[in-house]
């Protein structure tokens, strides 16, 4: 790699990749938490079946969550253009809508995981916590939470990963745009497509040492053992 | 002091097993005693308000904990009771401070106030768990768990203890010096106390009325301060079991003190 | 001042360099580049994507963005012509000279852009059409999903032979031949047009001079396009 | 929908689909299940390291994934050039192509929902098992992987989930050959790629309601519970 | 028949605790008893091979199964020996009948010959387990678990038992049952037993003899059988210890057996 393909390098990517997979990843780990804990500590009639819905992220092609997201919230749909009107804000080609698509790729990811961590912890351990004067939300937070982390964590890590690798529903809403909306993995794929591969593979190559390192980090650091 | 009156039924598959059980009392100490499978361990749980009876009440100095008549039914943590369970229940995340000092804290507050630590410190003094403190409980030994599961329920200053075997993996000296502190905590904090025992000597040592556990229902209950005054009884049952022979207080001594002299 | 420029993917590079030209004769103006295959621009637009002006890869995509009212078609011009050519690997696969080569028995496998949704795959099925080779080339095809995944298979001996647009062959030079450029198809001409919502109407239209100025066709030039 | 729709329907994407989803599923997980326990039970210096380049065809779009594997294992490639000259076989624009892809982009999944699993399992219950004189593999197959089946049945849930909505990089590697290689999820891109919005809706109609239907029966049949 | 003399470390921390026993008996049946956390278990755990002795040998009716200066160490598999836990670790994912039927079957075999299942469905039978044998360990009680682990342990008939607290979740009556049968088992196995219990009766009853523990250490054995030739030391120890008075007595039979009479 010579030193002008350095100079191509442009560390806005990065920024905004890290940036969009931090995010993406806290709103999938919060409402994959909550819904994980809904399907394994309520469940009703049917609540596999809305479980399995949940999944559809990951079986339907990116593109079509993304046009999903688009009809959802781009400014032709009621909402969208309630927004619009209203904050003259709009979801599409800003780096939210990356956000927004990522989270919904990685969701089924925490929700699967941290559903079978839930189910798999013992109640009595719950039921001492109640007995020592613990709220539910204590009893949550203190044991049933960290008891799960393991199987949680490890959906996490997924979710983080895989909001890295995300593009194709990012690239419906968000677009790709240099310096604007353009993550690692779109800038990647434009690299692709324009035949430079050099700079692919130094993308590729950059992706592949962060994320690895972020994960090492995270499996170390978070796993609270 | 304790007024139990509770219904209810477990299923599992086929097999269901129906707890009927009825008994009140006014004595500080009471034992529940009888054959494994009775429905001892279940009649704790739903004092504790972690099993919801079909009928009947659970009183406990006064307080209604729960009556299915006047729809009362506090939630566990409201009943205030400490609870040893008879597979210990540890936190198996946590340290063994912080296993005991779980119930002083909440998830906002996680901090000891200096006399709360003060609490915890004596609890694992007087259990003699100071030595792994910062252990987890899955490295301690099984007598090591069961003090810190004693010690946990001790913590909060319940308003009624319910002890589910509470020293059944330890050994006879230290069950003697833990029986004692906790005839003390009863004792001083006058609290209830309501235990599942195996061990006669448990009851006869601590216990003011034993509770006789067949079959899901209480067969039979055994006044044990009434009975020291029924002198005649005593002499009347005398004969029927071999007083201890020598030979064996001689190996319990052996056992338990030292080389036999001679 | 912000303008949206939805460009086809095969423009990436010389609009890139096209959109700093631009930025820097309109100082304050910053030129927001989006690419994706047509399809993906189209539909953002549909949605109500904010873009003020939008370069097709191909007339029929921009037919589509007509007929949805999303053009100002009175601002419909096209800025530049492609040529497709027939590429074969630079080393070993059969030797092939001519579209007839093709049908020969050394020839087992020939990779084209999806018909149906990959401009240049139309381009070659009238090509193919007009030589009499598309049906019998049939078994032949490995419809590719896109330009540069129909380079990858050629440059990689996965395939023996190609078709793609000029501009696309340029890039990969050390490792594709171009053996011919294909006729008997319509012009690859694309288009360019202002959105019926663009906000910036008078920026939209002097980007859309400056594509057809004589400094931005030197630029398109340079990556391989011919004039309009 | 008109019923010209429905006979511009075609069924063979989707058995492909379920057949390369079954296949890539059943890879993902037994290669998963195997490394999952490796990093769980026999951690090397560097094997959190080695675990996280597992997760890269998470953190990579997809396209990259299928190129790599058209270089590890095309024509060009040493091993792709033995086995054509040997057998006069390659994977490439085979379905076969499609499964490796999408076993690929499903291991992680399984791994790290397996490695979280095992790493939970109460130790003293493999010694049990061991005392009452049972190999090492029959510990592993009557109690290690029951008991950890839950998370085990979660990410091989989510492998399969993410086999069926798989098409970068099979794409890349089968291509995307109608009758031959087209999967559901490719025909989806094609129709939306092409416009044929009707044909789109129906395609992901079905495949979401014969995934939803397989997830909902696995749940209820292979959980053990 | 046994013969064991060991030396172990375990680490959790700062903390370590150092085991090095010895002790060696021709008895069937020894017991091992002592204080809480005084290595006990530890001591079990490296006969039946799960914890790996840094000297020493482990020699089972003149079987080596472990000696570190001859590099031999057998798995636990090979070890051939029955062993009670002390927190049972019964399967959670198997039934009653499973788990007991878990060592006769491979993961290869699991169907029992009509033999094996006779096996299993005698002790279900004489542990009282019949009414819950298709129940998952988790819905037994403290009890019923214990008496499945005894069961799961004596299924294969092994070469040797190793006990951890066989009784303690049982009753004084069960437990006197369970003994009779335990004492049955290993005689008619001619197999050694080593048996951890808190309980001196325990120890009076099965034991030919005693090794007190103390910090990691043997510190005394004691001779059960020998006890009782010794008449002198009978009467000399007669009064040390009071013998239970007939209160005590009586209070025992009415916990027991009925209500008193009189
Ligand atoms: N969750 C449950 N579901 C079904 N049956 C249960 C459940 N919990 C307990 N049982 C059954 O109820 C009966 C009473 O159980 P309980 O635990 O109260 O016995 P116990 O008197 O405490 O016995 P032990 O002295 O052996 O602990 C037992 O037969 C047990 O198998
Ligand atoms: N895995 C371990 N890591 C560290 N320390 C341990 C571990 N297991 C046991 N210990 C410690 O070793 C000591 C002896 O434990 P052991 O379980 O042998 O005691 P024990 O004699 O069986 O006691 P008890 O009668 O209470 O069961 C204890 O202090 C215990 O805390
Ligand atoms: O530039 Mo295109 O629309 O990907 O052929
Ligand atoms: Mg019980
Ligand atoms: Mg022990």
């Amino acid at each position: 790699m010579t030193s002008s393909l350095f100079d191509a390098f442009d560390a806005f990517p990065l920024i905004l990749s890290l940036k969009v997979a931090a995010l993406a990843t806290v709103l999938a780990l919060v409402a994959g938490i909550a819904l994980g804990w809904l399907f394994a500590r309520k469940p009703f009639p049917g609540s596999s079946v809305v479980e399995s819905v949940f999944m559809l992220p990951l079986v339907l092609p990116p593109t079509v969550i993304g046009y999903a997201i688009l009809v959802a919230a781009g400014r032709r749909s009621p909402l969208g253009k309630w927004v619009y009107e209203h904050f003259d804000y709009t979801i599409i080609f800003s780096w939210h809508g990356a956000v927004v698509a990522s989270a919904v790729v990685a969701l089924p990811l925490v929700l699967k995981s941290a559903n079978a961590a839930f189910a798999g912890i013992d109640r009595s351990l719950e039921a001492a916590a109640s007995t020592l004067g613990q709220s539910r939300w204590s009893v949550f937070v203190r044991v049933t939470l960290p008891l799960a982390w393991p199987g949680v964590l490890a959906g996490t890590l997924l979710a983080f990963a895989r909001a890295m690798g995300e593009f194709g529903a990012s690239l419906m809403v968000a677009g790709s745009i240099p310096n604007r909306t353009q993550t690692l993995s779109m800038a990647i794929y434009d690299a692709t497509q324009a035949g430079q591969d050099d700079l692919a593979l130094l993308l590729v190559v950059i992706t592949s040492a962060i994320s690895i390192a972020i994960l090492v980090a995270c499996n170390r650091y978070l796993s609270l053992r | 002091m304790i007024d139990v009156d509770i219904e209810l039924t477990v299923r599992d598959g086929a097999r269901r097993f129906d707890l009927g059980v009825r008994f009140a009392t006014e004595a500080p100490f009471a034992a529940l005693y009888g054959p494994s499978g009775s429905g001892k361990s279940l009649t704790l749980q739903a004092i504790a308000g972690l099993l919801k009876p079909r009928a009947g009440h659970v009183r406990l100095d006064g307080r209604t904990l729960f009556d299915a008549a006047r729809g009362i039914d506090l939630a566990p943590r409201e009943r205030g009771v400490g609870y040893l369970f008879q597979h210990y229940a540890l936190f198996p995340h946590l340290s063994v401070r912080q296993n005991i000092g779980f119930g002083l804290t909440t998830w906002r507050r996680r901090r000891l106030t200096p006399a709360q630590q003060a609490r915890v410190d004596s609890l694992i003094e007087r259990f003699g768990l100071s030595a792994m403190a910062d252990s987890r409980p899955g490295v301690l030994s099984g007598g090591q768990q069961q003090r810190v599961a004693l010690a946990r329920a001790l913590v909060r200053e319940p308003s009624a203890l319910l002890l589910d075997e509470p020293f059944a993996a330890l050994n006879p000296m230290l069950r003697g010096a833990l029986r004692r502190e906790l005839a003390e905590v009863v004792r001083q904090a006058r609290i209830p106390a309501l235990m599942i025992t195996h061990d006669i000597d448990d009851v006869l040592e601590l216990a003011d009325v034993a509770f006789v556990y067949q079959d899901g229902q209480v067969v039979r209950d055994v006044d044990l301060r009434k009975g020291e005054s029924r002198d005649h009884a005593r002499r009347a049952l005398g004969d029927e079991r071999p007083v201890e022979s020598p030979m064996r207080q001689k190996l319990r001594h052996l056992l338990n003190d030292g080389p036999a002299a001679g | 001042q912000e303008l949206t420029v939805s460009a086809a993917a095969s423009l990436t590079n010389a609009f890139k360099e096209i959109g700093q030209q631009f930025e820097k004769n309109h100082p304050g103006t910053n030129v927001r580049l989006n690419f994706a295959a047509s399809g993906t621009l189209l539909q953002q637009m549909a949605q109500g994507a904010p873009v003020d002006v939008f370069a097709s890869a191909d007339q029929a995509t921009m037919d589509k963005a007509v007929a949805q009212k999303l053009i100002d078609t009175a601002t419909r011009k096209d800025f530049a012509t492609n040529s497709l050519v027939l590429i074969a690997p630079l080393q070993g696969g059969p030797a092939i000279g001519s579209l007839q080569d093709l049908s020969g028995a050394a020839v087992k496998r020939i990779a084209i852009g999806k018909t149906a949704t990959v401009p240049v795959g139309n381009y070659t099925k009238e090509a193919l059409e007009s030589a009499k080779l598309w049906e019998p080339l049939q078994p032949k095809f490995i419809q590719a999903d896109s330009v540069r995944q129909v380079l990858d298979y050629v440059s990689r001996g996965e395939v023996d032979a190609g078709f793609v647009y000029r501009t696309d062959a340029a890039v990969m030079q050390d490792k594709v031949k171009i053996v011919l450029t294909a006729g008997g198809h319509t012009p690859v001409s694309y288009p360019v047009a202002q959105l019926a919502e663009s906000k910036h109407k008078a920026l939209a239209g002097s980007f859309v001079d400056f594509l057809l100025s004589v400094p931005g066709q030197e630029i398109l030039g340079r990556y391989g396009f011919g004039k309009p």
